[in-house]
């Protein structure tokens, strides 16, 4: 087997994290459903405030090619429908709250149509970093005539363990997912990566996908993101600010294609969510499966895990992940994992003056000049900031890791890309 | 009268060149080797700025405007070849030292800037008033960083030995490098005086 | 030959006329702030001084010497100047648009730039031949040219840091422009 | 006479003959149009072509004002008097009948003000802005990391002890830049003579800012009720004061329940 | 721009140049004469100090100048004569005369004592010789003993073309430049004594 | 009203835990072995010059920061380590005040009046032994005799530019110049003792390899043209590796980060350039060493190389 990995990078080392199964995570009281957990726009809710819903019920109607369905996750009433609930990102999404009758009886209406419009039936997105429904990622795909396509078995962060699990333990699904996917797109190969060292699932996937090639990655953060999976695996680059469908590659992730696989063979939506929680005094990360509105707490209290005084709680990994300001926020199909730090743990990035060490350019997986970018941006000089790529930066967080003197690099540069778009708006 | 005092005044401290305006830097890192030549180079700087403020103030009115900086410019060089010819005439000595720095008075931009900026658009009298407080306030700038060149360089001012004997003299003060090195820290000195004197005048007002 | 590689290396390196004959400093610390307005300075400044250190030359040789009037040299040397930035500025400005806004809007300060004239001067005081005066004075202005795009490019780094407040600008300007003629002390005794 | 005197007076007679003659003739022929304006900025400005202002030449400097490249208080050499005389020529506060001074539209304060998070990160607003969108609950409130303050050209504004800047109103020069560096538009420029106004900028219903701010506008009515020469209207929740109509009588303040209307010449 | 307007800017410009150029020249000539002994003071008194002694009038203010010849453009050759003296009588005469050495001319002052019209001493003024080899000449006793009190119709050329000065070894150049000088100067006493003397 | 319980902030949320105080302590261990050897070959002299040096540089940093009222940066020990890096150029006869002021002008013109660590577009260090070169050119060229014998009061570059190549063998085997049997600054006698200490310092990746390799290979390069067009009068590139002070301004005074080069093209251009000027300056110079002139004379250079940017992903 071939090993795949791309310049820079950081090895983070190993963090003891679980190897076994899913625990399911008991469904509550309460959910709270947002109804926008991708990138696109809001459904437009299809209950009112007290209709009866059932595990599965659509809530949320996709209508077209930037939304996808939202369905309930318990069964019982809507309390609420909020028009503005507080999303992680600072922002507000409309959201509908659902009061459980924990009896979880099943929708029975059955879904039909072809497969393609079973996926958007079933709400499935790609389930990575940013959420995109997937029956639009196919329809651009097509439209863009990809060749390739590779599944990303790769943790969004070296602590997560979720995907690798998932591959070995739904090795089966996946495969026939990848195989509807493949058939949708009509791509001539196919390349699921997975990091060398989960030695389990390359060997499940690898039985039971006969059709892809496996291939091994060295464990570097952040292998997961699409433009170095995609150089790792093929040796392509994707051009700055484009997509992968630009060069005939299209990623999505492992649990996208067992969601597909229970959506287009079981007629299932998407109701649950495989993640990690690592952190907050857990001494080993644990794999929960969760349903969607669950609130973060709930999940955190099923671990064991303590937040404790002034901490911190991330959705997503410690380096790429977005802090939360309250627990009370919901599981959506944008979580990919939960991390938390405990007040003593938290780094703090005060901004030193940087002294040109050069560590954060041998570091940079994009290959650009970080300290230079921060300070152009820091200067407020983003013209020069642009003709040294800020946009090149894909924000995963290591030049900021290995600085001495803890510039908050990444901050500046999302600022200096922030400034850059308002100045293009007001023009 | 009030005027004519504030327009002298001005050149001393609150427009000092070359601190506040970064004018004439070339002759100020130059002959600031020794207090002797630094006075004599100031001395001819004040002739030469009063000369041309006075002719170009008085000749304003007739001057057209696209030829002004030719006027100028010969006016000024007048003035240089005075300074030049009395300098050879009467200090031999400083008039070697200093070489080519005199004609160079020419192209120092504080005459110049003066005329453009002042004399051009003043009646005599004023002009006469800002020419002199230039001048002496170059000329007491060039004296401070000779000093403290000299001084510290060679151990001597004007050219007595004021330092003890065993002194071995920081000569790199005395070189181009130090040169630049001294006049840079004491535009920022510069800058940290009137920075908390402007404070003083806020937490005044 | 030799003599004329010789005086081409110690005008740029050994005695460069900025860091170390202290010509032409006000436009090198006012310029150098930005790296295009360098670049338009010294290739305005090259132009113009060969252009002027040789009118004067001839001026010197032809009219002040047969005249035995070599004291109005100053006077004659700085209206040659003058004009002749003037007249470029106003040619250039109708004949060649795009030239003139990338060299043309620095050819006042050359007025004032005490490297034109001193070079001149220069030229006259070592009794240099109109081929020396040449080489010469492409070389000082080569030298300038070569410290203001080395100064512009260590002060376009300052962006990126955090002078203090008080020492920016003209004062780091002039440290910066002492350590860079500190520098050149290593060179000392190469061509000579 | 001595044949010095004759040498010198003909040869710089013909040097400034040829020059004369060359560069009018030159001026004649090679004619370029230049906006006069710029000319007139030129002779503001002092003429030194010190280059201390970054451009090259006084005559550039002059162009770049004129263009609205360089701000008329570029020129580093000059002083006050020339400042004045080159915006006088641009026109920038020519057309200003009456002062304009900023005031801050925000009374929600260390202890008034609810807050989402501990932010940790640049001290930067706009910065701050980026991180799950500022630390205030109030999505229109002042953040308190005095962006405002560290780009006042003037000096003219101070962080104060409870986290609102504070306006030095004899530096302010009403130049906007506060405002516009704000991410959220909190300083706004007014008149100096207005005498109301709701120090508010949430559009929040009453419920909503009743909850994470003791002193925002509820929207709630009562000073449109109370103000006698109706200058006073609500805009989505908020109350905006016509300073046109506005009388300084006093009447709203009493009736606000959160003191968010306030005279703005205590 | 009206036709008024250019011959107003070059009337001016003219005029202006034209002033300056006049005044200046007034200024140059009051101050020529004053200039020229300063001049003479700085460069030619150290010279003069070593060839001329026992004296005690200021030389450089009891000075004359007297045209010795023309140069090859057809200008006039100027030559400084300098009287030194003792209780007003004149004890002897010294101004310079030039050679031609290794870099370029090579300037030699000479005395000449009075009335017994021996050389004194010489004494080189412009230097431009390489130092290492002009150097030693100027310096050195060897060459300027040989001068001393000879009168001022011998045969001043090296001996190497027949004349009484040995030439320093290894500054052959050196030695005929200030041999030749030396030579040139006596010419002009020759030819000009009652100038000189007169 | 609720108070805020969680933090939130910018990613990342962890970091790798390196500081400038790691990487000074790195680099200050590193040099322990050049100072050791000089201490054993220059005797207790040598520590003097290494206590009073370190000792005074962290006092002046002390003091300007103070008196500038900028927040106190003892604890990064970047004096300290200019302090220990300004003593290996020194000879060991320097006198106190001399490093007194050579210290000062580190640590007020190398780094406070541009406002700290990293905006330096000189290296400290190298400005304040040009300053002392330049001011005391007697004080700075006393050397003391070897361990105690006598073999002679120049350094071998110093017989090698007066008295000629033969002479060298007269007192100094190749050997002796590896191991540091020779006169010199204090640190840069003992070429064992540097390369062990670079080697330390690029496997603990405070330095990168690029400066120190390419300086290196410069020099050869330089002096292997000379020695093949004329080895009766140019010594051979292993003596010029060896003697005078290319090991220490190769691993220890080039590597400086604000004044050198953060890209790899860079670096390495960087380091060639200076192994070339280095040998210019060893050729036809006026001075004997040019391994610090060089290096000084380069980072002039620094953020033109620095515009050599690495091919950024996707362009």
């Amino acid at each position: 087997m071939k090993v795949g990995t791309f310049p820079g990078g950081l090895n983070l080392g190993s963090i003891a994290s679980d190897t076994s199964t899913f625990h399911e995570v008991p469904s509550s009281g309460t959910v709270i459903i947002p109804l926008k957990q991708y990138s696109g726009k809001a459904c437009e809710p299809a209950v009112k405030k007290k209709d009866e819903v059932k595990v599965g019920s659509i809530i949320g109607e996709s209508t077209g090619n930037d939304d996808a369905s939202v369905h309930a996750t318990v069964s019982g009433v809507v309390t609420n429908i909020f028009k503005k609930y507080p999303d992680m990102k600072g922002g507000t999404v409309p959201a509908i709250e659902i009061e459980s009758d924990s009896k979880n009886e099943l929708d029975v209406t059955v879904f039909e149509g072809t497969d393609i419009e079973l996926i958007q039936k079933a709400g499935v997105v790609d389930l990575d970093i940013d959420a995109v429904p997937l029956h639009s990622k196919i329809a651009l795909a097509k439209e863009k005539s990809v060749n390739t396509l590779i599944v990303n078995g790769v943790d969004v962060e070296s602590q997560f363990s979720s995907r690798a699990v998932l591959l070995s333990e739904y090795a089966g699904e996946i495969a026939a997912g990848i195989d509807i996917i493949s058939k949708l797109l009509g791509v001539t190969s196919v390349h699921i990566g997975v990091i060398e060292k989960a030695s389990s699932a390359i060997s499940s996937i690898s039985s039971a996908c006969s059709t892809a090639q496996v291939v091994g990655l060295k464990d570097k953060h952040p292998q997961s993101l699409r433009e170095l999976l995609v150089k790792a695996i093929l040796g392509k680059e994707i051009p700055q600010g484009g997509i992968p469908e630009d060069i005939g590659v299209t990623v999505i992730s492992a649990e996208t294609a067992l969601f597909v696989a229970r959506a287009v063979n079981d007629k299932k939506p998407v109701i649950e969510r495989f993640i990690t929680v690592a952190g907050g005094g857990l001494s080993k990360s644990k794999n929960v499966l969760v349903r969607i509105g669950t609130p973060i707490k709930e999940v955190l209290d099923y671990c064991g895990v303590s937040v404790g005084g002034a901490g911190k709680v991330i959705i997503g990994g410690p380096m790429m992940g977005t802090a939360i300001h309250s627990t009370d926020m919901p599981i959506t199909k944008e979580t990919t994992g939960i991390f938390v730090q405990n007040e003593n743990e938290i780094a703090e990035f005060p901004s030193g003056v940087c002294i040109k060490c050069g560590l954060c350019i041998d570091i940079c997986p994009m290959k650009l000049m970080p300290f230079l970018i921060s300070g152009l941006s820091e200067a407020g000089k983003y013209a020069m900031a642009e003709k040294n790529d800020i946009h090149g930066c894909n924000e995963c967080g290591c030049c900021s890791y290995v600085c001495p003197v803890l510039i908050p690099m990444v901050h500046w540069i999302k600022f200096g890309k922030s400034e850059i778009r308002a100045q293009r708006s007001s023009e | 009268m009030a005027s004519i005092v504030k327009e002298f005044t001005k050149g001393l401290w609150e427009e000092v060149p070359p601190f506040r305006f970064v004018l004439g830097l070339c002759s100020v890192l130059a002959v600031t080797t020794s207090m002797s030549s630094a006075i004599g180079l100031g001395g001819g700087v004040i002739f030469v700025t009063v000369m041309s403020n006075v002719l170009v103030s008085a000749l304003r009115k007739v001057i057209p405007d696209k030829v002004r900086i030719a006027v100028f410019i010969v006016i000024i060089a007048t003035a240089v070849i005075i300074v030049e010819l009395t300098m050879q005439a009467y200090f031999y000595g400083l008039y070697e030292v200093l070489g080519i720095w005199i004609p160079l008075i020419v192209v120092n931009c504080l005459v110049l800037g003066r005329a453009e900026a002042f004399a051009r658009k003043q009646s005599v009298i004023l002009s006469l008033a800002d020419g002199l407080g230039m001048g002496i306030g170059f000329t007491l700038s060039l004296a401070v960083v000779a000093s403290i060149r000299e001084i510290i360089g060679a151990g001597t001012w004007f050219g007595i030995q004021v330092m003890p004997a065993i002194y071995p003299g920081f000569t790199y003060l005395l070189k181009p490098p130090g040169a630049f090195v001294c006049l840079g820290i004491m535009l920022g000195l510069m800058n940290v005086v009137s920075a908390r004197l402007d404070a003083k005048k806020k937490a005044a007002a | 030959m030799e003599d004329y590689f010789m005086l081409i290396i110690s005008a740029i390196f050994v005695n460069n006329i900025l860091l170390i004959k202290f010509l032409g400093n006000c436009p090198f610390i006012g310029v150098s702030s930005s790296m295009d307005s360098a670049k338009g300075m010294a290739a305005a400044c090259i132009f113009v001084n060969v252009l002027a250190s040789s009118m004067c030359w001839v001026f010197q040789k032809f009219v002040l010497e047969p005249l035995s009037i070599e004291y109005i040299q100053t006077l004659a040397f700085i209206l040659i100047i003058a004009g002749l930035v003037q007249l470029v500025e106003i040619i250039l400005q109708k004949v060649a648009p795009p030239l003139y806004r990338a060299l043309g809007i620095y050819l006042p300060l050359i007025t004032t730039n005490c490297m034109i004239f001193g070079v001149a001067v220069l030229n006259i005081r070592q009794d240099y031949t109109f081929m020396q005066a040449f080489v010469y004075s492409i070389a000082t202005a080569v030298g300038f040219s070569m410290a203001l795009i080395l100064l512009a490019g260590i002060r376009e780094r300052f962006i990126v840091g955090k002078i203090p407040k008080l020492m920016d600008g003209f004062p780091i300007g002039l440290i910066t422009a002492g350590m860079m003629g500190l520098s050149f002390y290593g060179l000392v005794g190469i061509g000579k | 006479m001595d044949p010095i005197v004759i040498n010198s007076i003909l040869a710089m007679g013909g040097l400034g003959l040829g020059l004369g003659a060359a560069l009018s003739v030159a001026a004649k022929v090679f004619y370029v149009y230049v906006d006069p304006k710029i000319g007139e900025v030129a002779d503001c400005l002092p003429g030194a072509n010190c280059g201390g202002c970054g451009y090259a030449g006084c005559s550039d400097c002059a162009a770049a004002m004129v263009a609205g490249e360089a701000a008329p208080n570029a020129c580093k050499a000059g002083g006050d008097s020339i400042i004045q005389a080159v915006a006088a020529v641009l026109g920038v506060s020519a057309g200003a009948a009456e002062r304009e001074i900023a005031k801050i539209f925000c009374r929600g304060t260390h202890t008034s003000a609810e807050r989402k998070f501990l932010y940790k990160g640049i001290q930067d607003c706009r910065a701050a802005t980026l991180v799950a969108g500022g630390d205030k609950t109030c999505t229109y409130g002042c953040l308190g990391l005095g962006t405002c303050v560290t780009n006042c050209p003037f000096d003219a504004l101070s962080m104060g002890e409870n986290g609102l800047p504070v306006v030095n109103e004899k530096f302010c020069t009403g130049c906007g830049t506060c405002a516009s560096v704000c991410p959220r538009s909190i300083p706004k420029i007014v008149k100096e003579s207005q005498q109301t106004a709701a120090l508010c900028c949430s559009h929040d219903v009453g419920k909503i800012v009743k909850a994470i701010c003791d002193a925002g506008c509820l929207g709630c009515g009562l000073c449109k009720k109370a103000c006698p020469e109706k200058a006073i209207e609500i805009d989505k929740f908020l109350s905006v004061v016509d300073p046109e109509k506005c009388v300084g009588c006093g009447d709203c303040y009493e009736k606000c329940p959160t003191g968010a209307i306030q005279s703005l010449l205590a | 721009m009206t036709v008024r307007d250019i011959i107003n800017m070059i009337v001016v410009l003219t005029v202006v140049s034209l002033v300056c150029g006049g005044g200046l020249a007034m200024v140059k000539m009051a101050t020529a004469e004053q200039v020229e002994y300063q001049k003479i003071k700085n460069v030619k008194e150290p010279a003069l100090k070593k060839i001329l002694s026992d004296y005690d009038n200021d030389p450089v203010s009891d000075r004359k100048t007297i045209i010795t010849g023309k140069d090859s453009k057809g200008k006039d050759i100027k030559t400084t004569i300098f009287y030194a003296k003792k209780g007003g009588k004149l004890i002897a005469v010294a101004f310079e005369a030039y050679g031609s050495g290794y870099g370029g001319p090579i300037g030699v002052v000479m005395s000449i004592n009075q009335p017994d019209e021996v050389l004194g001493a010489i004494a080189a003024t412009t230097n431009s010789e390489t130092p290492s080899v002009g150097g030693i000449v100027m310096a050195s006793s060897e060459l300027r003993d040989q001068y001393a009190g000879k009168p001022v119709d011998a045969n001043f050329g090296l001996n190497s073309a027949g004349g009484i000065i040995n030439a320093i070894s290894g500054a052959t150049m050196s030695s005929i430049g200030v041999s030749t000088a030396v030579k040139n100067g006596m010419e002009i006493y020759k030819k000009y004594k009652s100038d000189i003397l007169g | 009203m609720k108070t805020p319980e969680l933090v939130v902030s910018t990613i990342p949320h962890v970091h790798g835990g390196n500081s400038v105080q790691k990487m000074m302590i790195n680099f200050m261990i590193a040099l322990l072995p050049a100072a050791g050897m000089s201490v054993y070959f220059f005797g207790p002299g040598a520590i003097v010059v290494i206590a009073i040096s370190v000792v005074s540089a962290v006092a002046w940093e002390f003091i300007i920061q103070k008196v500038m009222g900028r927040p106190l940066a003892i604890s990064n020990l970047t004096g300290a380590a200019s302090g220990l890096v300004f003593a290996m150029m020194l000879p060991p006869t320097a006198p106190w005040w001399m490093i007194c002021i050579g210290t000062f002008i580190i640590i007020l013109l190398g780094k406070e009046v541009y406002g700290g660590l990293g905006n330096n577009p000189f290296n400290g260090v190298l400005i304040a032994w040009l300053v002392l070169q330049m001011s005391f050119r007697g004080e700075m060229a006393g050397w003391i005799y070897v361990a105690g014998e006598f073999l002679t009061e120049s350094t071998p570059l110093e017989i090698l530019k007066f008295e000629g190549l033969e002479s060298i063998p007269e007192y100094f085997t190749i050997a002796d110049l590896f191991i540091g049997r020779t006169t010199g600054f204090i640190g840069e006698v003992s070429a064992i003792a540097l390369l062990i200490g670079g080697v330390f310092l690029i496997v603990r990746r405070v330095i990168s390899w690029h400066i120190p390799v390419s300086f290196m290979i410069g020099v050869v390069f330089l002096s292997g043209i000379f020695w093949l067009m004329n080895p009766e009068e140019c010594a051979d590139p292993i003596f010029h590796l060896l003697a005078g002070g290319v090991f220490l301004a190769a691993f220890f005074v080039a590597t400086d980060m604000p004044s050198s080069p953060t890209t790899p093209i860079g670096m390495l251009t960087y380091g060639f350039l200076c192994g070339l000027v280095t040998m210019v300056i060893r050729q036809w110079g006026a001075w004997d060493d040019g391994a610090f002139y060089s290096v000084f004379l380069i980072s002039m250079l620094t953020p033109l190389l620095d515009k050599i940017k690495p091919k950024a992903y996707g362009r």
